[in-house]
């Protein structure tokens, strides 16, 4: 169905102009929404849709369609910039694009680093450790290091804890949450082996 | 072969850390070059721009006119308009082929079309896997080759047709014994080639739609939509299917890849309040995977409804239209194993047989 | 502010043509974009500025004619100048918005890294230039290659030390980026490669001056042609009368240091009414001619006869009833820029028949860029062709009309 | 054979050393030989392993390369990286944040604008209340962009000037938590403001050096300080040290390494060792041969001598007392922890005096410089 | 060379949801028709600041325009995600809050008294082997604001009947406020 006639029909059920601006479109709507609660909603789009499926239209489906395609129709202008505006925000775009570049080394740097150093020892375990590369090849198994907790090996979930940005002082239900949720605990130190 | 390459290289590079051998003939010249280098500040290079405005000469002085300027100050002091501005270049709606006078911008330009803002935070999740997960990936992979070592040649992978018959001379190579799909060759995991998540794509079949029309549609849309900060991309049914309903031409199901920056929120989203709040989930099964990286789990519509964008106006979703998804992680890994390590690392716990 | 953005190719031209100066003076106390009174002092000044209105901040037109007459034309649009003449003229390095200034601050680290790397750069290739050929494994050629890569990466390094500088980037869209920096080279060869260049191998191509005339040329020289004031493109059709003088040629290149080049017209259309094809007849051709980067401009007229030109500009001409004619302009580099020895190569030289591929394999030249224009029969071709003292002007080349094969009925029988 | 495990036995295969009596097969010899010349670094000789239990007395492997000059025999030492991984995200960059506000007020004036109505019934108290909460903003729905409406004619003036605190990431969550206007449940012992988040804790304040709370933003590592023994010299034992500890029995690093960290700093700590091979090590090479570790089994003496450096080769015969040692190499595992605390009290073994919680920079300050250069690679600087 | 050989890989965007019939297809080959530069649709997305369960946060984008997102169950409080902290393994699974909302109508007389017992040994028993580390953290543990502690103060069937009184009584409102905000979370 034509992308226009559904937007006709839209519009005729809301009774709004088909160019509405944003800010009269926005009055439309609370006076659409408030309408179709009180008036009876006999318009014929929704007559024939009500012949389709006999129930009446949910009328959330219909707020969710025009809440979809309204903004669509309203989207923002491309910016236009002065020619300072525009420099400004080349130059910016060029430092952020450098910036990138070097944050992306420092890491490849780092990791090359303990890449080597990784090497090194375990060239040094091969050939130093003077037990004829027994000690490297016990180290050299890998055994459980692809598997699943649940099966012994892979990496604890534990271990999977990630960033946060900030550490609270009480827990996530607050003060006067009970149980769990009350107390914040940064670093769990009572942990024992049970 | 690729493995001798790297290891050589590596002992090169590693030769060069640990011992950087520097004859004593580049030492002298350096210490030279360091003093000549400082003497000569004063001749500015004729080639290189003189006016330069990152030429890091002290501001004259952060004078007055910086310190209280005010753009909006003039603008609103204007008594009459400025003179209306004769530039007409406007960024075109079609492209017509390289060779047409009226280019578009490229998107990275704020003119342009297709300009989007660039990125708006950084994700926790990708500072977690530049920091933790990358170098302990690559510590648990590392399979250490002595420098000089040559990895024992490996049989070609695509056989050729040997035989007395004529016809075998030119004839293209047959695929490898058992079956004729080549997987991805699994290169050493070094510093270099460590595996990250690359895309997320989230797919939902929308079954409703076949029969009831295109609200279903448009409520699996607007969920979608609103938790992947994406609008979707929507897929018309290719073939006609009458036991199932799919008529050809009818959209079906929708998909949002999720790269970047979203993607990080979403899985953050995803792993640290979705995936804890699933009745009697203990993990996603480990057999998932198509032996190239990338694997897919489905949450059902209840842990869909979960999500915190659709919790907070979960009434103005009509129930049971709220859709399941298929969450299919795409990493940079080339087998399961690696893959699966990945997101173990990265929060998702896994359950049951394992398969590589 | 008068919203301009980064322009096509056609606002260039406009831009160019306003030939702004830069205050010039020594202490560069302001940078392009600033002069020095705020809105105050105009008032202040207000009598002297009717007298000496600023070219840059004046916006009545009466003071402008009046600059205009007095030679100082306003720079930039009125608009331009009527916000600048009530900004405070902050240079625009300074002006304090957060993220530009943090985003000048990584620029400005970025570029004295780059200042270092090249001191060291140019450190090195002084001293393996002044080390003996001896030394190396391969000798002196082998010394040279690695002198030439230096060379390019100390190139390199200049180029990014200035790319992501706005200063530069304002500077070259206005026009007045100074050819003899290698930034600036790279910044207008960037902007030629985008869009002119890929118009001007379609020409070429589309054509057929690449088979016909040469056998196959990869532009690195931007030609423009352009007939006394009337700029051409290349491929378009030029009026005889138009194109009876010489015409002046401006040969962009973009690599460092000069050129030796020849230049020669050739038009592959000549009609040959006995074979019924067509032969090459050389229009203009002059070689020993040096171009670089900052002198572009080269007028055929005003070659010197004496050592540059080999063959005088002859005026193009098509007979009527023959199709358009191709007049292929193309640029030919000498070896090593050696010059040709011009009396020997003038006796050798003919103007009909004249084929390009053997001219170029007898003197080494290996073409760098082409261009064309076309031109057909028009009202003024007679008179130039009289003028000219070429005949045939009253000859009109018609079709040979092609009888049809003879009718004859096909025998039914064998068909069946 | 399971597929991972006969990758590494592909390896041995290879090096011939699996092979029963460690014949080293034709092809490995020449591969090993090429190695042999340009690897000046590690010492010519493979030395001899004085491991604990039967020591073995034939010679390293490369036996045809039996060299006359008698080699140093070296202790092996299993030691443990034990690092808390950060817990909470780096101090993000000046020019990140003023970026990311830009790029949020450009994307204010392109993006779709917000339906409202979807979220927020009209005419309902929680409507009102983000009008009001709107208008306050300057009409902007988002709140991190701090006073901006895209929708004025003054849109074009979007960028902040300097000095201006609107993109920072703590105004952000200020801002944020201000709207919700729950932050008094929330905010306990913290600050109002950010109902309670915080980025340094009291262990910050007091830099407690022993608590795990202290820098969250940096990985942490463990480094322990023995007590005084007699022999050692007075410098080289206050220095800090990773914990190690020689190798006993056929164990392999991994094992070793778990031992040592729970037997000399207590069982309450979950620990993960990621990999069972080595990411560092250190060479400590004694002036004069030192008696080895007596070969019973739990001692732990370790003695980093001062690593005199490889100056003097040791010339003399080491043979008469078989326990006399040159020097020890120490083999480093890496090992994350996720909860809990090393506790010296329940140690068995009591001889670390203190242990503490170190980042790469303060390790560095920490440590003795011949350490110090053999151990900077393997630490992450964040 | 001329044509305009540029690979253009567009998926077929959706303009709007009501499937527009001109959709382009990935054009890979050579295009002569001119190829509509379609403008970027994006919702419009909030930073949202998600504070987990044990009170860390942090922010992240989202289309939600609530300012704060206070999730009570995540990977923070979930046995699957801690499965060797002690606290975790006797809180019991209680999803829906069902049995909170019990217990606070009805007090705790009706938990079977095996369970009940076992769950106050498992308090004491905690705090016994704390004491022993002297770790700076513990102690501040231990003089942390206890309301556990003072629920096992009393005897144990007193705590019953204390509780049924005392948690019938003021807390009601408490439990209203908090009960109502999960239910609706809950599924419908």
């Amino acid at each position: 169905m034509h992308a226009s006639s559904i937007r006709g029909a839209l519009a005729q059920v809301f009774q709004i102009p088909l160019r509405p601006t944003l800010r009269n479109a926005a009055g439309q709507i609370s006076t659409g929404i408030t309408t179709t609660t009180t008036s009876s909603f006999s318009t014929s789009a929704s007559r024939a849709a009500k012949k389709g499926r006999g129930a009446k239209p949910d009328q959330r489906i219909t707020l969710i369609r025009y809440f979809l395609y309204h903004p669509t129709t309203l989207t923002p202008r491309p910016l236009r910039f002065s020619r300072n505006r525009y420099l400004r925000h080349w130059t910016i775009h060029r430092a952020w694009n450098l910036y990138r570049a070097k944050v992306k080394q420092a890491r490849q740097l780092e990791l090359e680093r303990q890449y080597n150093a990784m090497h090194a020892a375990n060239e040094e375990l091969r050939v130093g450790a003077g037990d004829g590369g027994k000690l490297f090849r016990k180290a050299q198994m890998k055994t459980g290091v692809w598997s699943i907790p649940e099966r012994g090996g892979g990496v604890p979930i534990e271990y999977a804890r990630g960033l946060v940005e900030w550490m609270g002082s009480t827990g996530g239900l607050g003060s006067s949450g009970t149980g769990l949720g009350a107390k914040a605990k940064i670093w769990d130190s009572e942990w024992t082996r049970s | 072969m690729a493995e001798s390459h790297l290891s050589l290289r590596l002992a090169r590079t590693w030769r060069s850390f640990v011992k950087p051998s520097i004859c004593n003939r580049c030492l002298q010249t350096r210490r030279t070059l360091a003093s000549q280098a400082s003497a000569p500040q004063g001749q500015r290079d004729a080639e290189l721009e003189e006016a330069s405005s990152l030429g890091g000469a002290p501001d004259a002085g952060s004078g007055s006119p910086v310190r209280d300027f005010d753009p909006l100050k003039v603008p609103r002091s204007r008594k009459r308009q400025l003179v209306p501005s004769r530039y007409q270049f406007r960024s075109p709606k079609y492209y017509r082929g390289p060779l047409h006078p009226h280019q578009p911008p490229p998107p990275s330009d704020p003119a342009s079309r297709e300009f989007v803002p660039g990125p708006f935070s950084t994700p926790r999740l990708e500072q977690t896997y530049h920091n933790i997960i990358a170098p302990d990936f690559m510590t648990m992979c590392y399979q250490h080759t002595p420098p000089g070592f040559r990895a024992p040649q490996k049989g070609a992978r695509l056989r050729p047709w040997i035989g007395d018959s004529p016809y075998f001379r030119n004839r293209p190579l047959r695929g490898p014994r058992g079956g004729d799909v080549l997987r991805l060759l699994r290169k050493p995991i070094t510093f270099r080639n460590i595996p990250m998540i690359e895309r997320v794509t989230v797919h939902s079949f929308v079954k409703g739609a076949l029969s009831g029309g295109s609200g279903y549609i448009h409520v699996a849309g607007m969920a979608l939509q609103a938790i992947t900060n994406h609008r979707v991309m929507t897929h018309e049914a290719r073939t006609n299917e009458a036991n199932w309903g799919i008529i050809k031409g009818k959209t079906v199901s929708m998909t949002v890849d999720l790269k970047g920056e979203d993607m990080y929120h979403f899985l953050g989203k995803l792993i640290n309040v979705v995936l804890p709040r699933i009745k009697d989930w203990n993990g996603v099964r480990a057999t998932t995977g198509d032996n190239s990286g990338n694997l897919t789990f489905g949450l059902d519509p209840e842990s869909v409804a979960t999500f915190p964008e659709i919790e907070t106006n979960y009434d103005a979703y009509p129930g049971k239209m709220i859709p399941g998804l298929h969450i299919t992680i795409h990493t940079t890994a080339t087998c399961d194993k690696d893959a699966r390590l990945l997101l173990q690392q990265v929060g998702i716990p896994f359950y049951g047989k394992v398969v590589d | 502010m008068a919203p301009s953005r980064a322009p096509s190719a056609l606002l260039l031209h406009s831009l160019r043509s306003l030939a702004i100066e830069k205050p010039s003076t020594a202490l560069a106390i302001r940078a392009f974009t600033s002069a020095s009174s705020t809105c105050q002092e105009v008032q202040a000044e207000r009598p002297s500025f009717y007298r000496n209105p600023d070219p840059e901040t004046v916006y009545q037109p009466r003071l402008e004619r009046k600059l205009a007459r007095a030679g100082r034309p306003p720079i930039g649009s009125r608009r331009r100048r009527m916000a600048l003449s009530q900004s405070p003229r902050i240079p625009f390095e300074q002006l304090p918005y957060q993220c530009f200034q943090e985003a000048r601050k990584v620029l400005v680290e970025d570029r004295e890294e780059k200042l270092r790397k090249i001191e060291t750069e140019r450190a090195r290739v002084a001293r393996v230039r002044e080390a003996d050929p001896g030394a190396f494994r391969g000798g002196e050629p082998f010394k040279q290659k690695k002198l030439a890569s230096m060379e390019a990466e100390l190139e390199r390094l200049k180029i990014l030390a200035d790319i992501n500088d706005p200063s530069v980037k304002r500077r070259f869209e206005d026009g007045k980026g100074d050819m003899n920096k290698p930034i600036y080279r790279y910044l207008a060869e960037r902007k030629w490669r985008e869009y002119p260049r890929k118009v001007l191998v379609q020409r070429i191509t589309q054509m057929n001056v690449v088979p016909d005339v040469v056998p196959n040329v990869d532009p690195i020289v931007d030609v423009k042609i352009a007939f006394g004031k009337k700029a051409v493109g290349s491929g378009d059709f030029v009026p005889s009368d138009v194109s009876e003088k010489p015409c002046q040629l401006t040969l962009q290149a973009f690599d460092r240091g000069e050129k030796m080049v020849t230049i020669a017209v050739v038009d592959p259309d000549v009609p040959n009414v006995e074979t019924d094809s067509f032969d090459s007849r050389c229009h203009y051709l002059a070689s020993n001619i040096t171009i670089s980067p900052t002198k572009p401009l080269v007028d055929l007229s005003k070659l010197s006869p004496g050592s540059q030109v080999l063959l005088p500009w002859l005026p193009p001409h098509a007979q009527k009833g023959s199709p358009y004619h191709r007049l292929s302009i193309v640029i030919l580099q000498h070896k090593d820029n050696i010059p040709i020895d011009f009396e020997p190569a003038k006796q050798k030289v003919e103007r009909d028949g004249f084929t390009l591929r053997s001219f170029m394999s007898r003197h080494l030249l290996t073409p760098i860029s082409a261009s064309l224009f076309r031109t057909r029969w028009d009202e003024s071709t007679a008179a130039v062709m009289e003028r000219a003292g070429l005949e045939g002007a009253n000859v009109e080349l018609k079709r040979k009309k092609v009888e049809p094969l003879p009718y004859k009925r096909r025998n039914p029988s064998s068909f069946r | 054979m399971a597929p991972r495990s006969r990758g590494a036995k592909r390896i041995a295969d290879a090096l011939g050393f699996s092979t029963p009596k460690n014949h080293v097969c034709l092809s490995c010899r020449q591969s090993l030989a090429l190695t042999r010349p340009q690897r000046g670094y590690a010492s010519a000789a493979t030395a001899k392993a004085t491991v604990e239990a039967p020591p073995i007395t034939q010679l390293s492997p490369d036996g045809p390369e039996a060299s006359p000059v008698p080699q140093p025999i070296f202790t092996i030492k299993a030691g443990v990286v034990l690092s808390r991984p950060p817990l909470i995200t780096p101090d993000p960059h000046p020019f990140e944040t003023a970026y990311y506000l830009y790029q949020r007020r450009l994307n204010e004036r392109l993006v779709l604008p917000f339906t409202q109505y979807f979220y927020y019934k009209r005419g309902t108290p929680a409507f009102e209340q983000w009008r009001t909460k709107r208008q306050a903003r300057g009409g902007a729905a988002t709140r991190d962009i701090g006073k901006y409406n895209a929708y004025t004619d003054e849109a074009w003036n979007d960028e902040v000037l300097e000095g201006d605190e609107t993109g920072a990431p703590s105004k952000i969550v200020e801002q944020l938590i201000a709207d919700e206007g729950r932050a008094e449940e929330f905010t306990g012992t913290g600050d109002p403001k950010f109902a309670g988040l915080k980025r340094r804790t009291e262990a910050d304040e007091k830099n407690d050096q022993r608590s795990l709370e202290r820098s969250l933003s940096r990985t942490l590592y463990l480094l322990v300080k023995n007590k005084k023994v007699a022999g050692q010299s007075q410098d080289e034992s206050d220095f800090w040290k990773f914990p190690s500890g020689t190798i006993i029995g056929h164990e392999g690093l991994k094992q070793a390494a778990q031992r040592i960290l729970f037997s000399s700093l207590g069982e309450n700590m979950n620990t993960f060792f990621v990999g069972n091979h080595p990411v560092g090590h250190y060479v400590a090479r004694f002036a004069s041969p030192r008696p080895g570790p007596p070969p019973q089994m739990t001692t732990e003496t370790s003695k980093a001598s001062d690593s005199a450096l490889l100056k003097q080769e040791v010339a003399q015969q080491p043979d008469q007392h078989p326990s006399l040692v040159n020097g020890e190499k120490t083999f480093f595992m890496k090992a994350r922890i996720m909860a809990g605390q090393p506790s010296l009290a329940a140690s068995q073994d009591q001889d670390i005096e203190d242990f503490r919680w170190l980042s790469k920079d303060e390790i560095e300050k920490a440590v003795h410089p011949d350490y110090w250069v053999k151990v900077k690679n393997m630490l992450a600087t964040q | 060379m001329a044509s305009a050989l540029r690979p253009v890989l567009r998926p077929t965007h959706l303009a709007s949801l009501p499937t527009s019939t001109s959709t382009t297809t990935y054009i890979c080959q050579s295009c002569r028709h001119a190829r509509l530069l379609r403008r970027p649709k994006r919702p419009y997305t909030f930073t949202q600041l998600v504070t987990l369960s044990d009170g860390s946060a942090f922010t992240i984008r989202t289309t939600s325009p609530v300012p704060v997102y206070r999730s009570t169950r995540d990977t923070r409080n979930s046995p699957l995600w801690n499965p060797t902290s002690k606290e975790l393994l006797n809180v019991e699974d209680d999803e829906a809050g069902r049995l909170a909302g019990f217990r606070a109508r009805f007090g705790t007389g009706f938990d079977t008294a095996k369970e009940a017992r076992k769950e106050a040994e498992m308090e004491s028993d905690n705090i016994s082997n704390t004491p022993a580390s002297p770790t700076a953290a513990n102690a501040e543990a231990a003089k942390e604001p206890t309301f556990e502690d003072e629920q096992n103060m009393f005897e144990e069937d007193d705590m019953n009947l204390l509780d049924l009184i005392s948690s019938f009584g003021q807390e009601n409102t408490q439990q209203e406020t908090q009960s109502p905000q999960p239910k609706k979370g809950g599924k419908k």
